[in-house]
């Protein structure tokens, strides 16, 4: 099964961020392809690399790194909802891409599944 | 079609609205906040047993429970874990109810 | 395989008010975006989400621009399914001469029918 | 003290939460989505008269509802411009109740 | 002038739920800060604010750090004014047996005369 | 009166920071002082400089910049908090600063109010 997820928060604030990575995870495990994460909304903010959470917690951007090089999902922040949020090129996590909103159209119609994660 | 739930249904009508638009043999995933409307002895059990009545199975994400306290869930109710919502979204398209 | 196949039932469904946050501006940014790939949309309006098709919205004292009228651009995009919940509409008190569009008012459970057909369902 | 509703009472419980914990006499304003609250004819019209007749004086931000496309309001609510809203912080500690 | 009259009555109102949104968690964080400035903090839980003090917390699966306990120590820095509203409890199914630390069980129209008294309330 | 106001919530994607910068500004005009801004939560977002809103729409973060350049208003972001979302003091906004949540208490202790403005 290839999976897109649409993700519309953005990290630690609401847990969406979480869910749809460890959605990822297990589908990944369970053989299944992770075709790409888009953000949305406030969801671009998991694209800055600029984070530094405390040493204790998670580091969520960090995750998605690993998911797109690790795994080959794409991570892709809508450049529309970046801009307003002060997501651009020079922030970007590696990994992570600025695109339109065509690419996730693109997602959904070539994936089996469109999962949202939002609040 | 599966629906997801992420909002306590204590402060958010998303969980009564769902059940509005819900068709027979739907299932129903709760996640996140969405989790504390199983658990057992609250106000929500008799919607929760008016859904399951109309054959739409009740699902509830097991790590977001045990995140939460819920040990004691409503009768019927069947607990997922990650993968278990995985195979859920192999058998159904999603309806993510924010 | 036909190209027919390639087509997706795609559901916005639109469900917070507008203004106090963005979710139903950029929902519908995104369903401009999505009619030019040709694929078979509609937009339902749940809950508060029947608001943001309010007639007489007036922005100008918040600072925030209107998109109200926006709706009214779906039909040139060839978007024409434009589906509103009764119940949602009676308990506001609105009826819909109180919207800027047209749309089917219909029943929980015909939305519900309509929902449970589409291969992407997206809530904004 | 003044109370702010900040949520639209169809789809979250806060205007109903606060009604419990109102002292006699406290302003509430409602702002941002809060304001739908106060459209003439909708079923929050109950509440709403009830928490004037326990002198609660009831006001909705003017620029909310215009930016909503609320004229008719409840009975005995006020409105507020921006310059009010300050008034009524001038005369109140505020609980805004998110 | 006298000292007295800086002490300042500062109550957070705890309204969400733990982990599905960071507002509880920062709102700690808020508290133990202010906790070292020696004003008269107090704590009102109030609807879903109360399962954050839930026992048997476990959030390793979810993979976010925990916090409930952190609560426990609320009372280390002096701060013991803790209220709970009664109905928010009950319609959850849940007692006082249920929480991590010991709170004052209240009525709403207490837990609102004593919000009506204070300087500044912060809901998180 | 001088007046304090704790913003909880980023720009655009909830009318919280406009519904604050519309009261600031009528409180100015009224005369009263409005001492500073502290930003929480997701409300850090207010604070980087690297938003680019479409050209017909607000600029809330230039609000922000005239808000403490012109009214002397402390625009404040709790450094906790920044440092989850990707806020630090390379993408901060003129006028901005990052600081700690003792400084909220000052501001909560020092003014006649503390209005909370978020979601």
């Amino acid at each position: 099964m290839n999976i897109g997820i649409l993700l519309k928060e953005g990290p630690y604030n609401h847990q969406a961020a979480d869910t749809a990575f460890k959605f990822a995870e297990a589908a990944i495990a369970k053989g299944h392809k992770v075709d790409a994460i888009f953000l949305y909304n406030d969801g671009v903010i998991n694209a800055t690399r600029l984070g530094d959470p405390p040493q204790d917690d998670r580091n969520i951007a960090a995750r998605w790194t690993e998911l797109s090089l690790k795994h080959g999902v794409e991570v892709l922040a809508c450049i529309a909802a970046s801009k307003r949020r002060g997501i651009n090129d020079e922030v970007m996590i590696e990994g992570g891409e600025i695109t339109g909103l065509g690419t996730l159209t693109d997602i959904a119609i070539r994936n089996d599944r469109l999962l949202t994660f939002g609040d | 079609m599966l629906h997801t739930i992420n909002k306590s249904p204590f402060e958010n009508n998303t969980f009564t609205t769902c059940v509005r638009f819900l068709q027979p043999g739907d299932p129903v995933l709760f996640i996140e906040d969405g989790v504390y409307a199983v658990q057992a002895g609250n106000r929500f059990g008799a919607l929760i047993q008016s859904v399951l009545k109309k054959n739409n199975p009740v699902y509830a994400l097991k790590p977001d429970l045990d995140a939460r306290g819920i040990s004691a869930i409503a009768e019927g109710v069947k607990t997922v874990d990650y993968a278990g919502f995985v195979d859920l979204v192999e058998e159904h398209q999603v309806s993510s109810w924010l | 395989m036909s190209e027919e196949q390639d087509i997706k039932k795609i559901m916005h469904v639109m469900r917070r008010a507008p203004h106090g946050s963005i979710y139903t501006y950029e929902g519908l940014e995104m369903i401009l975006i999505m009619a030019a790939y040709e694929q078979d949309l509609s937009v339902a309006f749940i809950g508060d989400g029947i608001y943001a098709l309010k007639k007489d919205q007036d922005t100008a004292g918040i600072g925030i621009k209107g998109f109200s009228k926006t709706f009214m651009a779906l039909d040139g995009y060839d978007v024409e399914k434009l589906y509103v919940d009764r119940q949602s509409l009676e308990e506001r008190g609105l009826t819909e001469d109180d919207l800027v569009v047209d749309v089917e008012v219909m029943d929980a459970s015909e939305i519900g029918r309509l929902m449970n057909e589409q291969d992407v369902v997206i809530h904004h």
